[in-house]
């Protein structure tokens, strides 16, 4: 919809209006790592920070959100009023691409007016990474390190400047009235995509092979020995699916107060690595094994969900490899079974 | 229906948690109305035998205790075990790996045999228990989530999922990446993963998980520096008398 | 009038359920009691066969339960068939005639049952299963020109556990119906056969390519039905099962139920073998 | 006379925390025995501790009492931390100050309201008062959130405290929150105050007997933690000579072991503090312990729950003051203060609810090999028995329900804390 030129001298100044007249959240820094949260001024905010340790999917597809309240037989559903719009700064391409999956999934089949009502009332503004946050992201992999659409605004980092692509009329609102913003020379459009064009070396692709493959990969190793190698290490702790920006089962639990008959109905984040997921009343469990959850995690992601929505379920942000104790990671898991495949073919052979 | 009569019971334990009942009361006064308390020595002088839910703190660590132990599950309907004492051994159980006269000794002398005692044990390996509140203390929260669910006719359960579920969901920053160790991964979670929250790792102290991978952690803590010796003590501060449970288990199978 | 599944869809919240009534309570075992739900006035359910409703009692929790009714006898009312099985299906057991519940759905493809019509029909409940193919039983019963023969095999775990006693005595004295019955123990009063399942098979005769089996049991049951079944030389696209899954929502977020790329209560519960041969888990 | 042979047996003095039973036996107006017993099951967390790696001890020891958990806490990190030459900041200082009151503040609400306030009051437990008096019952119960939230601010939680550790914390509350804190502890002063009036209008049992009284004192403030050892009787010794002081003995009829400094016995505990160190006071605390009558040195033992009404103004205002200074400072986020060896031995003190603590540790390598731990509790027995004797024969005639009431109250009056009491030993160290 159009570019803009910002001054970074005026960046605080504007995130300083931005939380006078709305609820803004983005990455601070906490204990050598980052976390989205609420900015109360522009100084809170580390716009340059590296991954944070949730991804910012929690503000649209909370931790724990209330469906329903019920008093007897009356019930009443819980959907976010939207008096104040909440602005995510500093969106990560990576996370981007990952809330597009979950609209997908929201927005498929019976659409969640939970989900919807949060996601109508978020308006993202997300940041151009110009460098791999960590060790262990593989966004290039993966197709995610950019983004040309899906986001309120956009900024480019271009030293003392901004660029600041325009993506909806929510996101040009957020910059009525601004002095500091100006029109792009064409100079500008020519240091944003010289910014973008460097960008690319500085990021290594991870993957032994292309991501199309990747189903096919999958499919040809349901019966690989590595999964229960993984399952030996997997500690099923969980954390590796609740970092993640595209994980998105829940659980819902009922609370009641005093009275017994007064209370609501929550839904929280669920985790297929649990014992429980899988197993139905009478203990029957699906997916007994640690090696069999750790294999529907991994074609969950990388088989599943492109046959059920055509997307592949990881954007390679690289959280669930930091956050796992044993390091399991997605780019050794598809590499290790892409060389056994080739290993296997090349025995045939 | 009247109010279930409901009676608290503490052994071998610090209180703690009994107390921790008295300050739920600060946001659940409530409580007082759905429910009559008959018997709960620490907070009142007033003692009822007629009760159905019996909560019972502290393990079991003398032989005198088994008998009044059998004597509450005779006359409750339900039994509860409040914390980790009563549903671990709790940090009493650290002795079990100790000889026993040794310990007496170190701390009576020679008056040692005036004193019995014997191995601690949580309250289940005594009499059967419907159900257990886990942790040292106690969660508030959880102690009133039980009530409700037993006034609901339900039978409590604490979902069977590791710290690290909740510790995650609150965006902690795990402590391992601060260069601590943390036993979230093996530990039963409910208590809102307050100990990474302040800083410090997990403890055990609300007890395994149903299957944990406690050889696959052991790996992790030896990775991140703790000696033989040091992860021994880290999972035997709280979780000694299942560790114990489990090495015979092991050797059982063994043969 | 509207269909419930309209209205869940039309609802501020897809989470959100109906309340109904129970207007009757029947014990049918030990630990299943058949619930006869009325919905409220210009609600209609507007089921297939094989499809399921999530049943909420506010305060403890929702469960899906498969709708046992065939669509032909359900009119405003429906029943389900519940086992005691944990903590919703405990409380539903304790509740009275008169009592409300929450309904949503119904959820689930069903059955294609019109596709069924001209061939020969074999049901394989087990335990449980009875409660979801007696909708399909009924409904092909109520259509009974329009299907080949009819075989009925249900098993069960002791006499004293099998369902619907008064329906398989009037299926028993049809002459256009089939039906063998086992127990896995017997006692008493059981003078029919003992055994596993398939210990019927060898009872029955089959004429293959017009054969469309149906099968509802315990997750055990279906590896060994499904070798009698493929043995008889019946194809994989006229096996059917319904699996059972956890689930939370119903409606294809939640993850619970998924097998493979598939949401059970979407695509399935019910499921051809052709279908779902090849993913893995799914058996 | 009837009341010339009279048995008492009281088994399990209730509201107190853990195990107690008084035994009165009395033939023909002669005192034959007066014991009260502990009969808590031994903890034996001295041999507990022994193998254990030194950042345990703190976690491991507040298990000792869910009620003094930051008072064994502080005393434990305090022993480690002279044993291993740690010298903690001077905002670790204040903060464990600040949840030090929050505890003070918490088991002295705790004690005088719910567990004493009842026996004037003429009914069994705090719950009937609950209706009777909903006033009472809801600012004890909102002045024990604040105490409980002022320990969760600091360390995470006041039964077992999570955040404190050798040599500093391993979380801060935010300013805010301790801004917060603050405002909370200045809305109190009105249920201080309240308190107060409450009290004034409980009449205390007479019954003088002198003792001596010990407890913690400082030249700068009123000592709860470190300090020196100071009697009423004169002399003070430094912490490191407890056992001078101490000079426990195993009695049989106990778990608990029996103490005795320059008298058969001593008193420790709040009123012992107010008589060793009532010149340090807060003044508001003081003009709280005129309203109330006491006045040191005060031998009325049943005027330990006044003593404590009293700590629960000086603890409130002395938290303001000290919010006041880390607020001006601001929080500052600070790693603990590393061990400058892995070996030595140490001894850590505090006055916690209940009196004096001692928390003795040797380590070798980083992990504990020796450890004593005396109680206040346990130090208290001797004088409570010695209390009971002087009783008795004065209040005989009253028959035996008054005769077991009052020694009820007694017993009461000390706060004892029977589950934490129930250790003991004499160790050597070599
Ligand atoms: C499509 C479908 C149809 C079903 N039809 C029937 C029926 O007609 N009659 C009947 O008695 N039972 C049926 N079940 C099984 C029934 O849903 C479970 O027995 C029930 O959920 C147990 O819930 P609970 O709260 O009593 O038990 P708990 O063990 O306390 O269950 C707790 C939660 O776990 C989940 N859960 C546990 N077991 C199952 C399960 N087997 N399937 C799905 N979710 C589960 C539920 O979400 C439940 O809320 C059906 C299940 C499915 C998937
Ligand atoms: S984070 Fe690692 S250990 Fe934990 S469940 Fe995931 S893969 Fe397993
Ligand atoms: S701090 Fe502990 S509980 Fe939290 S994620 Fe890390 S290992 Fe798990
Ligand atoms: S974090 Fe661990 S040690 Fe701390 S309370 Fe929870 S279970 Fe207990």
């Amino acid at each position: 919809m159009g570019l803009k030129i910002m001054q970074k001298a005026a960046f605080p100044g504007w995130v300083n209006r931005l939380c006078a007249s709305c609820r803004v959240v983005g990455p601070k820094p906490l204990h050598g790592q980052y976390v989205f949260d609420d900015i109360g001024a522009a100084e809170e905010l580390a716009i340059d920070y590296s991954t944070s340790v949730l991804p910012p999917k929690k503000y649209i597809l909370p931790q724990r959100e209330e469906l329903l309240y019920f008093k007897g037989d009356q019930i009443e559903a819980v959907i976010e009023e939207a008096s104040q719009p909440t602005v995510i700064m500093g969106v990560h391409t990576c996370d981007m691409h990952a809330i597009h999956f979950l609209d997908r999934v929201y927005e498929q089949g019976y659409t969640d007016q939970h989900y919807l009502a949060r996601r109508e009332n978020t308006i993202l503004v997300s940041i151009e990474c110009l460098r791999p946050c960590t060790e262990s992201s593989f966004c290039k992999d993966m197709g995610t390190l950019s983004i040309t659409e899906g986001f309120d605004l956009h900024l480019t980092d271009l030293g003392d400047e901004y660029a600041v692509d325009i993506g909806s009329e929510k996101g040009e609102a957020l910059l009525d009235n601004l002095e500091e913003v100006s029109d792009p020379t064409s100079e500008d459009y020519q240091r944003v995509n010289r910014v973008i064009a460097e960008k690319w070396p500085r990021f290594h692709y991870k993957l032994d092979f292309d991501v199309t493959e990747l189903p096919s990969l999958l499919t040809a190793s349901a019966n690989s020995d590595y999964w229960g190698e993984l399952g030996d290490r997997c500690l099923a702790c969980a954390m590796c699916t609740n970092v993640c920006p595209t994980c998105y089962c829940f659980n819902i639990v009922d609370e009641v107060d005093f009275s017994l008959n007064a209370g609501q109905r929550t839904r929280q984040w669920d985790s297929c690595q649990l014992d429980e997921f899988a197993t139905v009343a009478g203990g029957h469990n699906f997916r007994e094994t640690r090696a069999a959850r750790q294999r529907h995690r991994f074609f969950r992601k990388g088989k599943y969900q492109w046959e059920a929505h055509g997307l592949i379920g990881c954007v390679g942000c690289g959280r669930c490899a930091e956050a796992c104790l044993v390091h399991i990671t997605p780019v050794d898991t598809f590499n290790q079974l892409n060389l056994r495949r080739r290993k296997a073919t090349a025995e045939v052979k | 229906m009247s109010k279930p009569k409901i009676a608290f019971f503490d052994f071998t334990s610090c209180e703690g948690c009994q107390l921790t009942v008295i300050d739920a009361l600060q946001t659940n006064i409530e409580l007082l109305d759905v429910v009559e308390i008959v018997q709960f020595r620490e907070a009142m002088s007033e003692k009822g035998e007629d009760y159905q839910i019996a909560f019972v703190e502290g393990s079991c660590t003398r032989p005198s205790d088994e008998t009044r132990l059998k004597k509450i599950r005779e006359q409750a309907a339900m039994v509860v075990a409040l914390g980790a004492c009563a549903h671990l051994g709790g940090v009493n159980a650290i002795r079990n790996r100790q000889e026993l006269d040794d310990v007496r000794q170190y701390v009576y002398g020679d008056k040692a045999e005036w004193f019995e005692t014997y191995p601690a044990r949580p309250i289940s390996a005594v009499i059967p228990v419907e159900a257990a509140i886990p942790g040292c203390p106690i969660d508030r929260d959880e102690f009133v989530m039980v009530v409700k669910q037993l006034l609901q006719g339900r039978s409590p359960v604490i979902p069977d999922q590791p710290l690290c579920v909740e510790c995650k969901l609150k965006g902690n920053v795990c402590v391992y990446l601060r260069g601590k160790t943390c036993l979230g991964p093996i530990t039963l979670g409910g208590c809102d993963a307050i100990c990474p929250t302040y800083g410090d790792g997990c403890e055990g102290c609300r007890g395994l998980i149903s299957k944990p991978n406690i050889e696959s952690l052991k790996n992790a803590l030896e990775e991140h520096g703790l000696s033989f010796e040091e992860a021994q003590a880290k999972m035997t501060m709280f979780l000694n008398y299942q560790m114990m449970e489990l090495e015979k288990e092991t050797a059982g199978n063994g043969k | 009038m509207t269909t419930l599944l309209k209205d869940v869809l039309d609802q501020t919240s897809i989470y959100m359920p109906i309340m109904a009534r129970i207007n009757k309570i029947r014990e049918l075992s030990p630990t299943e009691k058949l619930f006869t739900i009325a919905l409220p006035e210009g609600y209609s359910l507007d089921h297939r066969p094989g499809q399921f409703v999530e049943v909420s009692v506010m305060g403890v929790g929702e469960a899906p339960i498969s709708i046992s009714t065939s669509p032909s006898r359900s009119d405003g009312e429906f029943e389900l068939c519940v086992r005691r099985a944990g903590d919703l299906t405990n409380v539903l057991h304790a509740m009275n005639e008169g009592d409300a519940i929450g309904i949503r759905g119904p959820f689930g493809r069903g059955f294609p049952y019109e596709r069924f019509r001209g061939k020969d029909i074999l049901f394989v409940p087990c335990g449980l299963g009875l409660a979801p193919m007696r909708s399909l039983i009924n409904q092909v019963l109520d259509e009974r020109g329009k299907f080949g023969r009819v075989t009925i095999l249900y098993g069960s775990r002791s006499p004293e556990l099998l369902l619907f006693k008064d329906e398989l005595e009037e299926w028993n004295k049809r002459d256009d119906v089939e039906l063998h019955l086992t127990v896995d123990k017997g006692d008493e009063t059981w003078d029919g056969n003992i055994g596993v399942i398939t210990t019927l098979f060898p009872k029955i005769e089959v004429y293959a390519r017009n054969t469309v089996a149906i099968v509802i049991g315990p997750p055990v049951v279906y590896k060994f039905v499904l070798i009698e079944l493929l043995g008889k030389g019946i194809t994989e696209g006229n096996i059917w099962f319904s699996f059972e899954r956890r689930m939370k929502c119903g409606v294809g977020k939640c993850g619970h139920c998924q097998i493979h790329h598939l949401y059970s209560c979407q695509s399935g519960p019910s499921f051809s073998y052709a279908e779902i041969k090849n993913l893995e888990e799914a058996l | 006379m009837a009341n010339n042979t009279m048995k008492i047996d009281v088994h399990h003095v209730t509201r107190v925390e853990g195990h107690g039973n008084i035994t009165v036996d009395v033939k023909n107006g002669e005192l034959k025995q007066v014991e009260l017993a502990i009969v808590e099951t031994p903890r034996f967390f001295e041999a507990m501790l022994r193998g254990r790696p030194y950042l345990e001890s703190s976690h491991i020891t507040s298990r000792i009492c869910g009620i003094c958990a930051v008072g064994h806490a502080t005393a434990s990190l305090r022993a480690t931390e002279k044993a291993l030459g740690v010298e903690p900041s001077e905002q670790t200082v204040l903060l464990r100050k600040i949840n030090f009151h929050g505890e003070i503040l918490d088991s002295h609400i705790l004690h005088a309201y719910m567990l004493v306030a009842p026996d004037f009051l003429g009914v069994g437990s705090v719950i009937p008062l609950a209706k009777s008096a909903p006033d009472v019952v809801l600012r004890a119960l909102r002045m024990k959130k604040l105490s409980g939230d002022m320990c969760a601010t600091i360390s995470g939680r006041h039964t077992h405290p999570i955040a404190m550790t050798v040599g500093g914390f391993t979380h801060y509350p935010s300013n805010d929150e301790l801004y917060r804190l603050r405002e909370r502890l200045e809305e109190a002063r009105a249920d201080v105050d309240a308190t107060v009036e409450l009290f004034q209008t409980l009449d205390m049992p007479d019954f003088e007997r002198d003792t001596e009284y010990i407890a913690l004192r400082k030249e700068e403030e009123y000592a709860f933690i470190d300090g020196v050892i100071a009697s009423t009787d004169g002399g003070t010794w430094p912490i490191e000579d407890y056992r001078k002081v101490t000079n426990e003995t195993i009695v049989q009829h106990s778990s608990a072991k029996h103490t005795a400094n320059q008298r058969e016995s001593y008193m420790v505990g709040a009123l012992a503090r107010v008589n060793v160190n009532h010149d340090k006071l807060h003044p508001k605390a003081k003009a709280a312990a005129d309203a109330l009558g006491l006045k040191p040195k005060c031998t009325n033992s049943y005027m330990n729950t006044v003593a404590q009404v009293v700590e629960i103004a000086h603890s409130i205002e002395d938290s303001i003051e000290i919010a006041d200074v880390l607020l001006e400072r601001g929080i500052q986020w600070e790693e603990p203060v590393p061990p400058a060896r892995l070996s030595g031995e140490g001894v850590g003190s505090c006055d916690v609810p209940r009196g004096i603590l001692f928390h003795n540790y040797v380590i070798e390598d980083g992990i504990v090999v020796g450890a004593n731990c005396i109680i206040p509790t346990g130090q208290n027995l001797a004088n409570v028995e010695a209390d009971m004797r002087a009783l008795v024969p004065t209040i005989l005639d009253q028959g035996k329900e008054a005769v077991t009431q009052s020694l009820e109250m007694l017993v009461r009056a000390y706060d004892p804390c029977i589950s934490c009491s129930a250790h003991m030993l004499d160790v050597k160290f070599e």
